[in-house]
């Protein structure tokens, strides 16, 4: 259990240190927030709109195919702690799981899903 | 006594990612200026980080008409605090490791599933089109990297029979793992360029993008970025030399040296590759992480396999 | 105060973070500025310690430049070189604020080689705190009244409606894959580091896609120097026009042309990535001779040999036959197949045994081998050339392109893009418009002014 | 004591992060609090003695909210909530709903007879995990395989614009098909460029 511990610790010590050096800058260079200061950048004229709108994820399909392959990893987690002692069985059974899977990428590949411009 | 060994942990990692990324940025400046054809200076190069920070410290952090101040002040920190961890579950001497946990490898890889958030905070906070076009190019790279990064380092724990990296070291006692699984660490380290955006996997802070996701960020924030990014890549290359170059494991001297040692091994190609290899096109990459690397990497898990049944036999 | 002088103290090693703004006649100066290690050119203005102002700019690009400025962070400073030590004219009277020159408080510096110090000691002065920065040129009025307006003091109304935080919202637009999604206006340069600096485009994007491009002002540079009277011809674009009209040593043209190519090699390693190549690459275009042409033979093996290059501008950007025929000529028309070159017409070139270097692919990457063939060639032909001259027949076949035709090569290539973009993902688009080279200066030059600098 | 207070942090994190996914004007931000809720609760299990699970959870949904993130911005209006906007909508019912279902769940807490049965020492739970997916629960696990690829190709054959043959938007016709296909059809299937187009680029 210490070692979650230590992680947790680690985890937000650096990440209140790092919020805490970024708070500290404001005693080096005061930050000054005019109109034409708050502009972004795209070249020195002012842009025509918000940059957030309903944005056009090109990569969609991928992204789905990227939920199931979480699941996939997911299963060969605890498949890979037993697999010597499974021994053979193990070996077809995760064979056969993996294969099944990566029909999915070559039919998406196929459909050319991945490519998106 | 618990609390004891926390507070140990902390300061250790805290120390090791400190020389880490100083030496990161040391490693970058040499290479970068043997490369331009300009006069190696190696102890100029030991400061230039520190004037570099001192001049971008100085200047004041700007803003833009709405972002999300709130996120953006979180996205350093946040990529920082998940490369801290990734380093914290790296053991530098049998017994020598800050996060002991029993699924090491899963706790390394839900902190680097996590650097997808803070880079696309980053991109996404300013409400600015360049850096939103490379906070999500960074989701494409993600979600493409991720699985490879997490399938090579199954194939390792095989042999071990645990998800714990100390077990996965101790099991190169005979072979390391970049021997037995050839494509272990080539997969590993193209996976880990990706995590750092670094070199030709900087896409989301790419020069088409003027700097992309962090284009907007000046003054402290834009030192806590890059000191973050280069912890990312520290966090890879310890990772890396523990699960396939054996880690600890080497005569004569004490295990931590030999960590150390390899840790350096790795970290300078992944370091050099920003001045040698371009960087690749986005599309390009996710069609070919997905439709190449990734089966490659099931291929890894299998070749892993075999040899493990065979040498338990 | 002590911590601020501790860090400024060590902040005075540093090269100075430069953003440059670069307009007419610079083109002598602005390209070697990234070989100065007192220097770094960077990309963002919210980088930079000083705006750098080179050259003749117009009303439209000045107040562009006054943009870049107030977008960065204070301490900031401006430091400005113009030839002849002149100053651009006034904004339009359409402009914000009618000022003739906005930056009150610049450094101007005459002589060029000046600059790169001139910069250190403005960035320690301005982090030191001996000198103020740099006040904002464009008044702080929000882009549109919102404070207050809407129900909730946003600005806005209904969930797309009105200008909340002084900015409307995007709208819909249709969609090749049949997402009607939102369709965000890019406002590209005139200073987008990757992008020639001067290129000002309208890019329409949904995701990463370009779904429109157009220019805004066409040769927008044009106007307001020809008022000023007729921009000089400085540096390379002296040499080649002058061989419109007299005979010039076939030598210094063609190291001339090798120079270009391989200042445009290294802009365009930077922007792959490359920057510390890049670096060396510019160091070899200036120090580069014909006699001694084994650095460009080795570096021409080397990007031959990386692979990642090759991955990166492969298949991008295609150039039509069609299109290239319609070009005026120049290294893109021939990595098209298209293989007309005003030298082929010179007869001090036939006697060289002259040929044209000519791809049949017309991508990005064939670009790349053109132009890195020809810098070979022109070393090459510089050395066998010996003291012989060109023949002035009325066109000369510059770097980007023929000169003292009917238009410039830029210019023609300027008005393909918004064709040549659409649909490229930006990545791709940026590697494209890298690849065609295109010269601001020149595309803005109209004809009549190429003429004129013949005649003077 | 420390557990026991972190326990009740991380709780409390859960919960708050929770409410906050509805009070997000932001689409990012809403997504990002659920994830916030869900590493919360990835934590709690790894009190709980389940690390594997704990941390599998907090792996998965880093990726798995960043989908949500982008499918929400790109498919709601106004995303980052510029214009003031609310992710709660038909209020009385929703408030009845959510009363009805704490008390039920809060019920269900502190009525029923939870079993008693402490992880014994010295167990791992991912290796007992590993042997179950291999033994008895074979079938499972490979009918999930299964399932994951028909939740592939359906994702992919419903939402990509693109085909072996060419745009969906254009037929994706298969060549064969077209030569064998009724009169009218072949006209309109010739009408377009059968052949497959790298990139849009090269239409020209």
């Amino acid at each position: 259990m210490h070692g979650i511990a230590a992680a947790l610790a680690i985890f937000f010590v650096t990440l209140i240190g790092f919020l805490i050096l970024r708070a500290s800058e404001r005693h080096i260079a005061p930050s000054t927030s005019t109109a034409p200061a708050r502009v972004p950048f795209t070249g020195g004229r002012a842009p025509d709109t918000h940059a957030w709108n309903r944005y056009h994820v090109r990569y969609y399909p991928m992204t789905l195919l990227f939920l199931a392959f979480d699941m996939e990893m997911v299963f060969m987690y605890p498949w890979a702690v037993v697999f010597v002692d499974e021994g053979l069985i193990a070996l077809i059974e995760m064979f056969m799981f993996i294969v099944i899977l990566l029909f999915g990428i070559l039919y998406t590949w196929r459909e050319r899903a991945l490519e998106w411009a | 006594m618990n609390a004891l060994r926390v507070v140990i942990a902390v300061l250790s990692v805290g120390t090791v990612s400190v020389a880490g990324i100083y030496l990161a940025a040391w490693v970058d400046l040499l290479v970068g200026r043997a490369v331009a054809g300009l006069e190696v200076r190696p102890l100029d190069a030991l400061i230039a980080p520190l004037r570099w920070g001192a001049a971008t410290a100085l200047k004041a952090r700007t803003t833009t008409e709405r972002p999300d101040a709130e996120t953006w002040a979180l996205a350093p920190a946040l990529l920082a605090a998940l490369a801290a961890v990734g380093l914290a579950a790296v053991p530098l001497a049998p017994g020598l490791l800050a996060a002991d946990v029993a699924n090491g490898i899963v706790l390394f890889g839900a902190a680097m599933a996590l650097v997808v958030v803070a880079v696309f905070l980053q991109g996404w906070s300013p409400n600015s089109p360049l850096p939103m076009i490379g906070g999500y190019r960074f989701i494409a790279e993600g979600l493409s990297y991720e699985i490879p990064l997490a399938v090579v380092l199954i194939a390792a724990a095989l042999p071990a029979r645990s998800l714990a990296i100390a077990p996965i070291v101790t099991s190169q006692e005979h072979l390391w793992n970049i021997v037995r699984q050839p494509l272990g660490l080539p997969l590993y380290l193209m996976a880990g360029l990706g995590l750092a955006f670094w070199g030709p996997l900087a896409l989301p802070g790419g020069q088409d993008l003027a700097g992309g996701s962090s284009l907007e960020t000046s003054g402290v924030s834009r030192i806590l970025w890059r000191l973050a990014q280069l912890l990312v890549l520290v966090a890879v290359a310890a990772m890396g030399a523990a699960v396939f170059l054996g880690g600890w494991l080497g005569p004569l001297f004490p295990g931590a040296a030999w960590m150390i040692v390899k840790t350096v091994i790795l970290l300078v190609p992944l370091i050099a590759t920003r001045h040698f290899v371009a960087r690749v096109p986005t599309e390009r990459y996710v069609v070919v992480s997905w439709a190449i690397l990734i089966p490659l990497s099931l291929l890894d898990v299998f070749i892993a396999g075999i040899q493990a049944l065979v040498a338990a036999r | 105060m002590g911590v601020k002088a501790a860090l400024a103290r060590l902040a005075a090693g540093a090269p100075a973070r430069c953003f440059a703004v670069v307009g007419a006649e610079a083109d002598e100066i602005a390209p070697w500025l990234r070989l100065d290690p007192e220097l770094a050119i960077v990309d963002s203005p919210r980088a930079a310690d000083v705006l750098l102002v080179l050259g003749r700019l117009d009303d439209e690009m000045l107040r562009a430049a006054a943009g870049v400025h107030d977008a960065m962070p204070p301490p900031r400073g401006v430091l400005s070189w113009s030839p002849r030590g002149e100053r651009p004219v006034s904004w339009p009277p359409g402009g914000e604020r009618p000022v003739s020159w906005p930056f009150t408080d610049d450094v101007r510096v005459d002589d060029p080689a000046q600059i790169p110090a001139a910069c250190r000691r403005l960035r320690d002065e301005l982090l030191s705190g001996r000198r103020a920065s740099s006040p904002d040129t464009l008044p702080d009025i929000d882009p549109a009244p919102w404070r207050g307006v809407g129900p909730f003091g946003q600005g806005g109304a209904g969930m797309t409606g009105g200008v909340p935080y002084g900015r409307p919202l995007a709208a819909r637009a249709d969609d090749r894959d049949g997402l009607k999604l939102d369709q965000i206006l890019v406002r590209v340069g005139p200073y987008l580091p990757p992008f020639p600096s001067g290129l000002v485009l309208d890019v329409k994007i949904q995701g990463d896609v370009i779904q429109e491009v157009s220019i805004p002002t066409p040769a927008a540079v044009a106007p307001d120097l020809m008022s000023a009277g007729a921009p000089s011809l400085t540096g390379e674009r002296a040499l080649f026009n002058a061989a419109l009209t007299q005979p010039v040593p076939v030598a210094d043209i063609e190291v001339a042309r090798a120079r270009h190519h391989l200042v445009w090699l290294a802009e365009a390693l930077r922007v792959s990535g490359l920057e510390a190549y890049g670096r060396r690459v510019l160091k070899l275009a200036r120090t580069m001779r014909p006699e001694a042409a084994e650095p460009v033979d080795d570096l021409s093996r080397w990007l031959r040999r990386n692979m990642s290059l090759r991955w990166g501008t492969r298949g991008v950007g295609m150039v039509s036959a069609s299109r290239a025929a319609a070009l005026p000529g120049g290294p893109v028309a021939r990595a098209a197949g298209d293989g007309r070159d005003a030298r082929s017409l010179d007869p001090a070139y036939g006697r060289l045994g002259f040929t044209p270097v000519v791809l049949e692919v017309g991508d990005a990457l064939a670009r790349w081998r053109v132009r890195i063939d020809e810098a070979q060639q022109a070393l090459a032909l510089a050395q066998r050339a010996g003291q012989s001259l060109t023949t002035p027949i009325g066109l000369v076949e510059g770097p980007c392109g023929p000169i003292g035709g009917d238009r410039s090569t830029s210019a023609a290539l300027v008005t393909m893009l918004p064709e040549l973009l659409v649909g490229m993902e930006w990545g791709d688009a940026v590697t494209t418009v890298v690849s065609l080279d295109i010269d601001m200066a020149e595309a803005a030059l109209p004809h009549d002014a190429a003429v004129a600098g013949r005649a003077s | 004591m420390i557990l026991n207070v972190t326990f009740w942090a991380f709780s409390a994190l859960a919960v708050f992060s929770g409410w906050r996914v509805f009070r997000a004007d932001s689409m990012v931000r809403a997504a990002y609090w659920l994830l916030v809720s869900f590493a919360a609760v990835g934590i709690i299990l790894v009190l709980l003695r389940a690390e594997f699970l704990g941390l599998i959870l907090i792996l998965m949904m880093g990726g798995e909210m960043t989908i949500m993130a982008v499918f929400m911005v790109a498919f709601m209006m106004n995303p980052a909530g510029l214009n003031p906007m609310t992710m709660v909508h038909r209020n009385s019912v929703a408030i009845v709903a959510g009363v009805v279902s704490f008390l039920a769940v809060a019920a269900l807490g502190l009525f029923a007879r939870f079993p008693v049965a402490r992880a014994p020492e010295g167990v791992d739970p991912t290796r007992k995990l590993g042997v179950e997916l291999l033994g008895n629960s074979m079938l499972v696990f490979q009918t999930a395989g299964v399932t994951l690829l028909a939740a592939m190709i359906a994702a992919i054959a419903i939402s990509s614009a693109r085909g072996r043959y060419g745009d969906a938007d254009q037929g994706s016709v298969e060549p064969d098909q077209m030569v064998t296909a009724p009169a009218g059809d072949v006209a309109a299937a010739a009408a377009h460029d059968p052949a497959p187009v790298t990139s849009p680029g090269a239409h020209q």
